[in-house]
């Protein structure tokens, strides 16, 4: 039953794509964008992905639409229709469905449970967790553990990001004329979202930092963790306007914040080699290598936390600054 | 004996919920303005929501998925309403006449 | 603990953990110090797995200490550590010689970001030379690829954003591609370990899946490796960044991307697909050809210095492919040359142009006249690197263009059709770089003074380094010779 | 049980969809896409049961809490869009 | 049973499909915020496709839960990589945002001819 669902709201998924594409209205594009991403999230918790789902459900309900939406502010939102060219577009895209639907006619079916993905090293995975991790959740186990580098990379994708736009944005607006803003009041002169807003901010904070230490026993981890959190920050500077939510949690700190993820993270691996395992070998951290693990699973996520939610946050003030000076 | 009570009471919530959604669904697509749509979309947002908790609820008994049930449904219940009258705020201040018979995207408002 | 067995993720991590340090250092020229040392750093451990390379031992480390497919390993080989030499060799030459011409271009304020992205792209591009992993290989080059956007995106001209948003478009494309390919092999395989997937992708050779992988792979890395016709994004990009990261950018990182091409290609699909190796020269050899004459042609017509230098990077792309493309011992092996030679020549050029650009601001050729007379020792180094681009015996042009020609011959009845490409197109060169030559020493001064005004000697000098290094290696290849000949071995002898 | 509520609720998101699509307005969009995450809100609940894993409620209550931060950025950017328009007029 | 096992390959026929629009839309599409949604989409169809091939039939999330024996868990192997790809896929949208609003304020337009007609 649950498959004719899926493949409901996969249909669903390629409508709202085409019509994505189709609309000239960005802003409706974007609306559309997060209702993609709701779907996307739905069919990753039909296919048993949970982690992935509440990644998603993080980014793109909250993070991703606010960003879209402070770049439009930017910009306009309408876009100019094109004449010609369409042909060449068609045929390559045409082509290159038609090679995977080809690709798809060996592929194992769906569910399969004797896919090579079933029998190689997944297992291996689920039957060590318990025995090297002493915890539950597998999907944290293999990101922060077996894949931990990976993770280090990722970690480094998102302090790129925050720095490259920091760099970015850093520059001063060509027309200096304009003087700021009187001040971004935010959503202060409604007084129901205000009130309701007010009460939802912590609530989110805390199922953050529950994200955060539960990601071992169930979905969850640093970086949902961080998404959620900067979510929750971005809501009380949507409330308060820009100024009032720096002045609570200034740049610096955002900046700190993601060095200092990073650094830990990093610095864990380091600590690790200087004790004599490998890097980012955290058995080598307690005299139990299974405590070892735990404890090193808890301070990388923990970086990860931190460095994620300093630089979703860094993100959205370049952008928000911006918009309050053109 | 309670048990097979309260089954059949959770079916009877679900069941109602399961309608209002449906309900508030086509009154979202069949109403003929915003500020009447918007009716139908507070009917799914409070009452379906009320409903279809509380069946899960006493599916759920006493542990820690209705606790969970319950903060959701709560959150639902504030954040809801609170954003549909955002909205409608949003498009009255900015000139969308309650009375107007059909408005897109390109005559009126912001999006033009 | 023995930091020896720890070289091949030091290589790594020294360069990425410095990278946040270096935005907190606030202060003038001191996030210029931090990122040098850093990057002199990474170039030594470089040195040091060359080392224990040439000794014959290919070192392994395992991440986390965690068994091979289950965890990530790294690996470095005679290719990797050619390859690591290269990219080390870039990052810490052009850091050393960055400042003055930064300071020129980048507000001081920026400075520390701009520094820390540029450690950031050295780590990424080593971290794909030393992984193992066909995901990790991936997440690397998302970092490197982050961080060149950043690097160009500092261009001092307005047109650098368009430049920059085109890469980042393509470069996207080309990474997703590679992921889907990934994707589609580890559906088949189970395994994302290249060793592991070499092993188990004999049981579903041939199956659609795997072809369509090699496909999607070969097509998102050539993307990334700018090999005609997906190189459109790179001319514009390498002309408007900053002169300093087109020495970097230019020098290795799409030679990184075609690393990984001939990596997958001959580890992965050549070793077991049937046929592979057919379908690989078929794909390879026309567009070599192709990107070859093309690119040299266009870079004939070009106007602006800097421009006609990116577009010959195109063509010689080019060359590497096309001794991939012979799926030969003798073809590897000069393919391989000329990554290191090659990254020679156009880092010597590109830093040249970079002490030119001291004066010219606008790299027009019409605009260069007399340029000779007030920089005479830039434009002595220019004409060093130009000779070793051409390929003029003595310099280290000449190894790579010469092993390729005679790989050409080995490769069957079309050899000296091929021989004849590879003359015309050194013709070409001949051609676009005389013109920078005539405008450089022939023309006369556009405006009135005529002054000796040199370029600041930190940069001059860094520049006269490497162009000595081109008739060093021109001389005495042996070490290069040495990697790429033993490169060759192991990839051929699995692809045979 | 669970399935009937499920469909219920996967139709009224087709519906909601529909009504995204068609408009008119922004705002009937803007109001389309916060009844589409009441509603994944809702199947994800249902789901977690009809999974048989209620602990993954999570999810679920992830998007309760962040569902309206898009909507009031909407609001926010309708608002910054008049005060522009405003100081344009008024110069 | 003939249906059933095509519709076995119905995720996959989405994700070559979704992934087709997205493409389309960043060559065809000339509006640079356009562009960059066109590449979400097309990463998301990525997505789409690892998650797919972790799911095994009767299997759960896998998080093991205690007291329960014999179950089948899903592949905790592609959920991972997605995780990872989702991260590098909002770096690189914020990142293109960035440029984009820098391009806005030194042209004046997000339209990409318009652009190649300043110059």
């Amino acid at each position: 039953m649950i498959f004719v669902f899926a493949l409901f709201l996969l249909t669903l998924l390629v409508i709202t794509a085409l019509a994505i594409v189709h609309t000239e209205n960005l802003f409706v594009a974007v609306m559309l964008t997060s209702i993609f991403s709701l779907l996307m999230a739905a069919n990753f918790f039909i296919l048993d992905a949970a982690d992935v789902a509440l990644t998603e459900a993080a980014v793109g309900a909250g993070v991703t639409t606010v960003i879209f939406l402070s770049a439009l502010a930017l910009t306009g939102e309408r876009e100019k229709p094109r004449v010609g060219g369409r042909n060449i577009a068609l045929v390559t895209v045409g082509v290159l469905a038609l090679l995977i639907i080809y690709a798809t006619f060996d592929k194992p079916r769906l569910g399969d449970p004797n896919a090579p993905v079933h029998q190689h090293v997944a297992p291996w995975y689920l039957e060590k967790t318990p025995e090297y991790m002493g915890f539950p959740n597998v999907v944290t186990a293999v990101l922060s553990s077996f894949r931990g580098y990976d993770t280090l990379g990722e970690v480094f994708v998102v302090f790129a990001a925050c720095i490259g736009v920091l760099f970015i944005l850093g520059v001063r607006p060509p027309r200096e004329s304009l003087e700021p803003r009187d001040e971004s009041s935010g959503l202060r002169h409604h007084l129901i979202p205000q009130v309701v807003g007010r009460l939802l901010v912590p609530f989110i904070v805390l199922f953050g930092l529950y994200v955060q230490f539960h990601g071992e026993y169930g979905p969850g981890g640093g970086f949902q963790a961080g998404a959620i959190i900067a979510t929750g920050v971005i809501l009380y500077a949507l409330l308060e306007g820009e100024a009032e939510a720096l002045r609570a949690v200034p740049r610096s700190v955002l900046l700190g914040m993601v060095i200092g993820g990073a650094m830990l993270f990093g610095s864990v691996g380091v600590v690790c080699m200087l004790m004599g395992g490998a890097f980012l070998d955290y058995s080598v951290l307690a005299a139990d290598p299974v405590w070892g693990q735990q404890l090193g699973i808890l301070i990388i996520e923990a970086g990860v936390g931190m460095a994620v939610c300093g630089a979703l946050l860094s993100i959205f003030h370049a952008f928000a600054a911006r918009e309050s000076l053109s | 004996m309670i048990d097979i009570g309260l089954d059949i009471l959770s079916w009877i919530l679900l069941t109602l919920g399961g309608a209002c959604v449906l309900i508030g669904g086509i009154g979202g697509l069949r109403l003929p303005n915003f500020y009447t749509r918007i009716h139908a979309a507070s009917l799914t947002d409070t009452m379906a929501t009320l409903l279809i908790f509380a069946g899960m609820m006493l599916q759920a008994g006493l542990s820690l998925p209705t606790l969970k049930l319950l903060a959701i449904m709560l959150f639902l219940l504030l954040t809801g309403p609170t954003a549909t009258y955002a909205l409608a705020n949003a498009a009255l201040l900015s000139g969308l006449k309650p009375d107007a018979e059909t408005v897109t995207d390109n005559d009126k408002g912001h999006a033009g | 603990m023995d930091l020896t067995a720890h070289l091949p993720a030091l290589q790594v991590v020294v360069p990425m953990l410095s990278a946040p340090l270096v935005v907190l250092l606030q202060p003038r020229g001191l996030a210029w110090a931090g990122a040098t040392v850093a990057a002199l750093a990474s170039f030594a451990i470089a040195l040091a797995l060359t080392i224990a390379v040439l000794d014959g031992q290919p070192q392994v480390y395992a991440m986390g200490g965690w068994p091979a497919p289950y965890g990530i390993a790294l690996g470095v080989d005679a290719f990797s550590a050619l390859v690591l030499l290269v990219v080390t060799g870039a990052g810490a030459a052009s850091l050393l010689a960055a400042r003055p011409s930064i300071d020129q271009q980048i507000e001081q304020e920026r400075q520390p970001l701009f520094y820390s992205a540029w450690l950031l792209g050295l780590a990424g591009l080593v971290g794909i030379v030393v992984s193992a992993d066909a995901f990790n290989i991936f997440v690397f080059m998302e970092i490197s690829s982050l961080a060149s956007y950043i690097l160009i995106a500092g261009g001092p001209d307005r047109r650098a954003l368009p430049a920059v948003f085109k890469y980042l478009i393509m470069g996207t494309i080309g990474a997703t591609f590679y992921l889907i390919g990934v994707g589609l092999i580890y559906m088949m395989t189970g395994t994302l370990n290249l060793a592991d997937m070499e092993a188990r992708i004999g049981d579903v050779v041939d199956m659609n899946p795997i072809l369509v992988a090699a496909g999607f792979i070969t097509i998102g890395l050539a993307l990334k490796a700018a090999v005609f016709p997906l190189h459109v994004w790179l001319p514009n990009a390498y002309t408007q960044a900053p002169h300093m990261v087109t020495v970097f950018l230019a020098a290795c990182a799409t030679k990184v991307a075609l690393y990984v091409l001939i990596r997958f290609d001959y580890l992965v699909f050549q070793a077991k697909l049937a046929d592979h190796e057919a379908q690989f020269a078929l794909f390879a050899l026309p567009l070599a050809i192709l990107g070859i004459l093309v690119a040299s042609a266009v870079a004939m017509f070009e106007g602006n210095l800097k421009r006609l230098l990116a577009t010959s990077s195109v063509a010689q792309i080019g060359y590497i492919l096309l001794g991939a493309s012979f799926v030969s011992q003798a073809g590897l092996s000069a393919s391989v040359m000329h990554i290191f030679n090659h990254a020679l020549a156009k880092g010597g050029l590109f830093l040249a142009v970079a002490c030119l650009a001291y004066h010219y601001r606008d790299l027009r050729l019409d605009q260069l006249g007399g340029a000779a007379a007030r920089m005479p020792w830039t434009c002595a180094a220019l004409l060093v690197c130009g000779f070793s681009l051409i390929g003029i015996p003595g310099t280290a042009g000449f190894i790579s263009k010469w092993l390729l020609i005679s790989a050409a011959l080995e490769s069957g009845p079309w050899g000296w059709g091929l021989v004849a490409v590879i003359l015309v197109s050194s013709l070409m060169a001949v051609v676009y770089i005389w013109r920078i030559v005539e405008a450089l020493y022939f023309r006369a001064a556009v405006e009135g003074d005529s002054l000796p005004a040199e370029a600041p000697l930190q940069l001059l000098l860094v520049t006269w380094l490497v162009a000595l290094l081109n008739i060093v290696f021109g001389l005495f290849p042996g070490v290069p010779l040495e990697l790429a000949n033993s490169t060759a071995t192991l990839l051929a002898g699995f692809a045979s | 049980m669970y399935i009937l509520v499920s469909i219920a609720i996967l139709v009224t998101m087709v519906l909601a969809l529909v009504r995204a699509l068609l408009g008119p307005s922004v705002y009937d969009r803007v109001l389309a896409v916060n009844v589409f995450g009441t509603k994944t809100v809702l199947l994800l609940s249902v789901m977690a049961f009809l999974n048989g894993r209620p602990d993954f409620l999570d999810l679920a209550l992830a998007y309760a809490l962040i569902n309206m931060v898009g909507i009031l950025a909407v609001l926010v950017f309708f608002q910054s869009r008049s005060s522009i328009k405003e100081r344009a007029e008024s110069d | 049973m003939k249906l059933l096992e095509l519709l076995g390959y119905f995720n996959y026929w989405v994700f070559a499909i979704i992934l087709t629009v997205g493409l389309y839309a960043v060559i065809r599409k000339t509006n640079l915020i356009k562009k960059l949604i066109g590449l979400s989409i097309f990463q998301s169809a990525v997505f789409l496709m690892y998650i797919t091939m972790d799911k095994v039939e009767g299997g759960t999330a896998p998080i093991i839960q205690a007291g329960v024996e014999n179950q089948i868990f899903s592949n905790p192997l592609p959920q991972v990589l997605i995780l990872t790809a989702i991260v590098v896929g909002v770096s690189t949208l914020a990142l293109g945002l960035a440029i984009v609003v820098r391009i806005n304020e030194s042209y004046g337009t997000i339209e990409e001819r318009e652009i190649l007609d300043a110059d």
